[in-house]
């Protein structure tokens, strides 16, 4: 067995430590390479900071733990941009384990920045059913939730006076993992016309470049990395910042292996040694 | 978190990424936990938030008649429990399979097929930003093209249809990145949360 | 008999689709309504799945397979927290919520972070520019996963600009045809499904 | 307690909203294109549809576990009966199952949703039944996994290294979980065929397997697999409305650039 074999039946565990390393390293021994931001999250931030003081809008944080790595950080810099505006703040999740994380966020943010309960953001809490509490609040921001998620009638909230509706809201700002957002896309601006801000996984993003374009959606974080994009832009330093020297030496290492991968695949193409290929095999297209 | 639930988090994150060393007990542990636990979450969150506030209440305080209903038709789901209650159990499908399908003919008609026209057809941006909005007309043509089935991939159509595979992998060449990047930042906050919450090494967020 | 699924798909989906196009706040309020039963109806297949889970462990239990205890850990916690919540409520602060908090969630990450290693591994051994499209998937994205990051300025200041470029131009292009095509195709599945063209849903074609 | 005034909405009480008839018109025209070519398809029967690549393979793969004797794992995706991916991947193993029961193996269908496991069980009887082998039916072969995409992953894992089957297909709509079935079932060596309208798995598909139908090619597919005329005639319907949509565009851009904007203002959504 000649080398290039030897590479290429290396165990995966590995590839596993050197994955681990990746991330374990820089997280020790941090250098905070720098982040610059990238026009999507940039058009995010101008979209929601040429608010006038005194606006109110609607964030909806639709996700559940095992991806707040990427929402959560963004979440608490949105919402820290939106006190600092004195931009009043409807906030609701339509996940179930997301009441939790949401209720998290306003709290981490609220403190930072000296935002008060009831008169800087209400707190709605879970709704089940996507489509249904997106018409609902298209039509009846009452009919849907009464009172808010610590039993306060919405009535006696003196911010949520006269709000019924996306109309008397500025904007909808949607923090998902999922295909939640879709639908707000499809209900909220389709059918109702809110203006919208999506964040979202590094996954979605590509999705919704079309409806960048279609303008509507306005702005787009993308990830953690649009979190410390949108952290650099408010002058904060948060876990999205945290993570980008981890995410960067991670990525050179999956790039060197499908590197190091194809070349040695290409050394032993057609050689002695070239591993058969597998029956019915065919290039993927 | 408190301490303890901390401790029984690290745990079993610990547990699960023992998975890439092999399969093994503590792996297989966390894997029937974690089917038990999400099962019987997912049970408890539709009973709190569906059948009660949907059900119960107006049934019960509202003396609403009309919740029979979905009642019912829920009812008729479960006689799928009995082999003869298959055919009742179609009942309630159709009526879901139908709504939902009644809900996508407008949903895609609207936000997908004509919201993309519509921005397809913008006059395109003035300067160098013409040649992009050109390149996205031709890749939009050409990857419709590749979609055409109707006829073989030959000629002019079979030229458009090439240059649209071309496009189709660059955008999948983009998602692809975009997953990498997504999936280490979720091992980075695992990573983060053993090390800053659990072994105190990092300093606090 | 076998006719009235088909009926009941066509009344409840072309219902639902029509009121797509009447704004009128009665018209709302019963598209509200319809909406609000499929949720009822969907708590109930669940409850039907969760059962059907529980019986297949609980087998494996009688028999004594192999791993039987295992699936006492399921059967366990597919009792217990349904019970719970039922009891206690599920939101932030109740017990279910601490169970979720400290169970579900770290496993249902951990379990999601191991994509990071397994998208390195498959990198190594499964990525190949095998073909010109192959070739293209893979550089698009290298370019992607390096100019979207700290690094990737580091080493070109032109980059970040190359990836803005390569998902508003190509990514777009591409995304858009297949919105559209999507869009039709889900159009064109769902007219089948109302019309009765499709029937496989129902267990016969 | 402070109250707010109540909140004054005008009720909306018009009978239709005729900023959305564009989309009603599409709706129109898409159905009309559809009986039109409904109606050919009768008329003359057969109507030429280009042979899609990974389709072709699914006959390979079940020839090949045949002679094996090993089965092949059909995996409907990981969404309920809300998605159409989901109705394409029932419909695709209808006509598999059919197949399956006439070369005579063995399949097993693990499922995600439990609504949609009770539709497949029914829909596999059946197809067995259609092809004249209903007491080929093993039943216990479509079942109910679990709700939770991680859990369902493991299960599924765990019976490509148990029972290594010949064949894995995965049709629907597929999420995170795609590269973890698929870098699996590569490493049993299974032939292996995907297809998904979810576009943000196709690179994972693309690379970890052997065919890969590509976004609305699964909805096709499951029109194709069945050859009937009728369903034949929807991929037709589809291929119009695309070349009208691409007409529109191109009329829409030309018009505006001699200053007609209308038809472009008239494609805008409200």
């Amino acid at each position: 067995m000649g080398w290039v074999e030897k590479l290429l039946s290396i165990d995966r565990r590995i590839i596993f430590l050197l994955v681990g390393a990746g991330v374990i390293v820089p997280l020790l021994l941090p250098v905070n390479l720098p982040v610059t931001v990238t026009p999507r999250v940039q058009a995010a931030y101008d979209a929601i900071d040429a608010l006038p003081p005194g606006s109110r809008v609607l964030i909806s944080m639709d996700y559940e733990p095992e991806i707040m790595a990427e929402l959560m950080p963004m979440s608490i810099a949105v919402l820290r941009h939106c006190f600092r505006k004195h931009i009043q703040v409807v906030a609701m999740t339509l996940y179930p384990a997301g009441t939790g994380l949401g209720e998290h966020a306003l709290d981490v943010a609220s403190r930072a920045e000296g935002a008060v309960r009831n008169r800087d953001f209400v707190w709605l809490g879970y709704k089940s059913g996507f489509q249904v509490v997106m018409i609902g609040i298209g039509e009846n921001l009452r009919g849907m939730y009464p009172v808010d998620f610590y039993g306060t009638p919405l009535d006696s909230i003196p911010m949520m006076r006269g709000v019924n509706t996306y109309a008397q809201l500025s904007m909808m700002i949607n923090l998902s993992g999922s295909s939640a957002a879709d639908y707000w896309i499809q209900f909220a601006q389709g059918r109702y016309h809110a203006p919208i801000v999506l964040g979202c996984t590094a996954v979605m993003a590509t999705d919704y470049y079309p409806y960048l374009s279609s303008r509507q959606v306005l702005g787009l974080i993308g990830g953690m990395k649009g979190a410390a994009e949108y952290e650099r832009l408010i002058d904060v330093f948060g876990d999205g910042r945290r993570g980008m020297d981890a995410q960067s030496l991670v990525h050179l290492i999956v790039v060197l292996l499908v590197v190091v991968g194809n070349a040695a695949l290409f050394a032993t193409r057609g050689g002695p040694g070239a591993p058969a290929a597998r029956p019915g095999e065919a290039p993927p297209r | 978190m408190t301490p303890a639930q901390t401790w029984i988090a690290a745990f079993l994150t610990l547990c699960v990424f023992s998975f890439l060393y092999k399969d093994n007990p503590f792996y297989r542990f966390a894997e029937h936990l974690f089917v038990g636990v999400a099962a019987g979450y997912l049970l408890a969150v539709q009973w709190q938030n569906v059948l009660i506030p949907n059900v119960w209440t107006p049934l019960v305080r509202d003396q609403q008649l009309l919740v029979l209903v979905p009642l019912a038709l829920g009812l008729m789901m479960l006689a799928r429990l009995w082999d003869k209650g298959a055919g009742i159990a179609r009942w309630a499908i159709a009526f879901y399979v139908g709504i939902y399908s009644g809900v996508a003919i407008p949903g895609y008609m609207q936000a997908q097929i004509f919201a993309q026209l519509a921005d397809a057809a913008k006059p395109f941006a003035p300067g160098w930003g013409a040649v992009n909005s050109a390149l996205v007309l031709i890749g939009l043509l050409g990857v419709l093209a590749y979609f055409f089935f109707s006829m073989p991939h030959e000629g002019v159509h079979g030229a458009g249809a090439r240059l649209g595979i071309y496009f189709l992998m660059v955008a999948f060449g983009a998602s692809f990145g975009y997953t990498v990047m997504a999936r280490v930042s979720l091992l980075i906050a695992r990573v983060q949360f053993l090390l800053r919450d659990w072994l105190h090494v990092l300093p606090g967020s | 008999m076998r006719r009235v699924p088909l009926l009941v798909t066509f009344l409840s989906g072309a219902a639902i689709a029509s009121l797509f196009f009447i704004p009128h706040h009665k018209a709302q309020a019963v598209n509200s309504k319809l909406l609000e039963w499929t949720l009822v109806v969907y708590a109930f297949a669940l409850i039907l799945g969760s059962l059907s889970l529980w019986m297949s462990h609980a087998k494996k239990v009688k028999k004594r397979a192999e791993g039987w205890p295992y699936s006492m850990v399921t059967l366990v916690a597919l009792l217990a927290i349904p019970g719970l919540g039922i009891w206690k409520g599920v939101g932030a602060g109740s017990p279910v919520g601490m169970i979720y908090d400290t169970v579900n969630a770290p496993l249902a990450s951990s379990m999601f972070a191991l994509l990071a290693f397994v998208i390195a591994s498959a990198a190594f051994r499964a990525f190949r520019a095998r073909s010109a499209e192959a070739t293209l998937l893979l550089l698009t994205a290298i370019i992607m996963m390096i100019g979207r990051v700290s690094i990737g300025e580091l080493i070109s200041a032109n980059l970040p600009g190359i990836t803005e470029w390569l998902l508003d131009v190509p990514n777009l292009a591409a995304k858009r045809a297949i919105a559209i095509g999507v869009g039709l195709g889900a159009v064109s599945t769902a007219l089948k499904i109302i019309l009765g063209i499709e029937r496989s849903y129902l267990g016969r074609s | 307690m402070l109250r707010s005034a109540p909140v004054d909405q005008a009720l909306e009480t018009r009978w239709f909203d005729p900023a959305r008839l564009n989309v009603l018109i599409g709706i129109l025209l898409f159905t009309a294109f559809l009986v039109v070519n409904i109606l050919r398809a009768k008329a003359n029967g057969a109507l030429y549809v280009r042979p899609i690549a990974g389709l072709k393979a699914l006959d390979e793969a079940i020839g090949r576990a045949t002679e094996m004797g090993r089965p092949v794992l059909y995996v409907p995706g990981l969404s309920d009966m809300s998605e159409v991916g989901t109705f394409a991947a029932i419909t695709i193993l209808y006509r598999l199952a059919q197949r399956v029961a006439e070369m005579g193996c063995e399949i097993e269908v693990p499922c995600y949703d439990p609504v949609v496991a009770t539709v497949i069980d029914g829909a596999a009887r059946d197809a067995y039944s259609k092809a004249g082998r209903p007491d080929a039916f093993r039943p216990g072969c479509v079942h109910y996994v679990s709700a939770q995409q991680f859990a369902y992953v493991a299960a599924v894992n765990g019976f490509m290294l148990r029972e290594r089957p010949a064949a894995n297909v995965y049709m629907g709509s597929f999420y995170a979980e795609s590269l973890l079935l698929a870098e699996t079932g590569n490493t049993t060596g299974a032939i292996q065929i995907a297809g998904t309208d979810k576009v943000t798995q196709l690179p994972f598909f693309v690379c970890a397997c052997d065919y890969t139908l590509l976004g609305e090619e699964l909805f096709a597919a499951s029109a194709y697999l069945g050859k009937e005329p009728v369903q034949l005639a929807t991929i037709i319907a589809q291929d119009w409305a695309k070349a009208l949509a691409a007409a529109a565009i191109v009329a829409a851009l030309l018009l505006g650039a001699l200053g007609h904007p209308q038809l472009a203002a008239w494609l805008r959504i409200a």
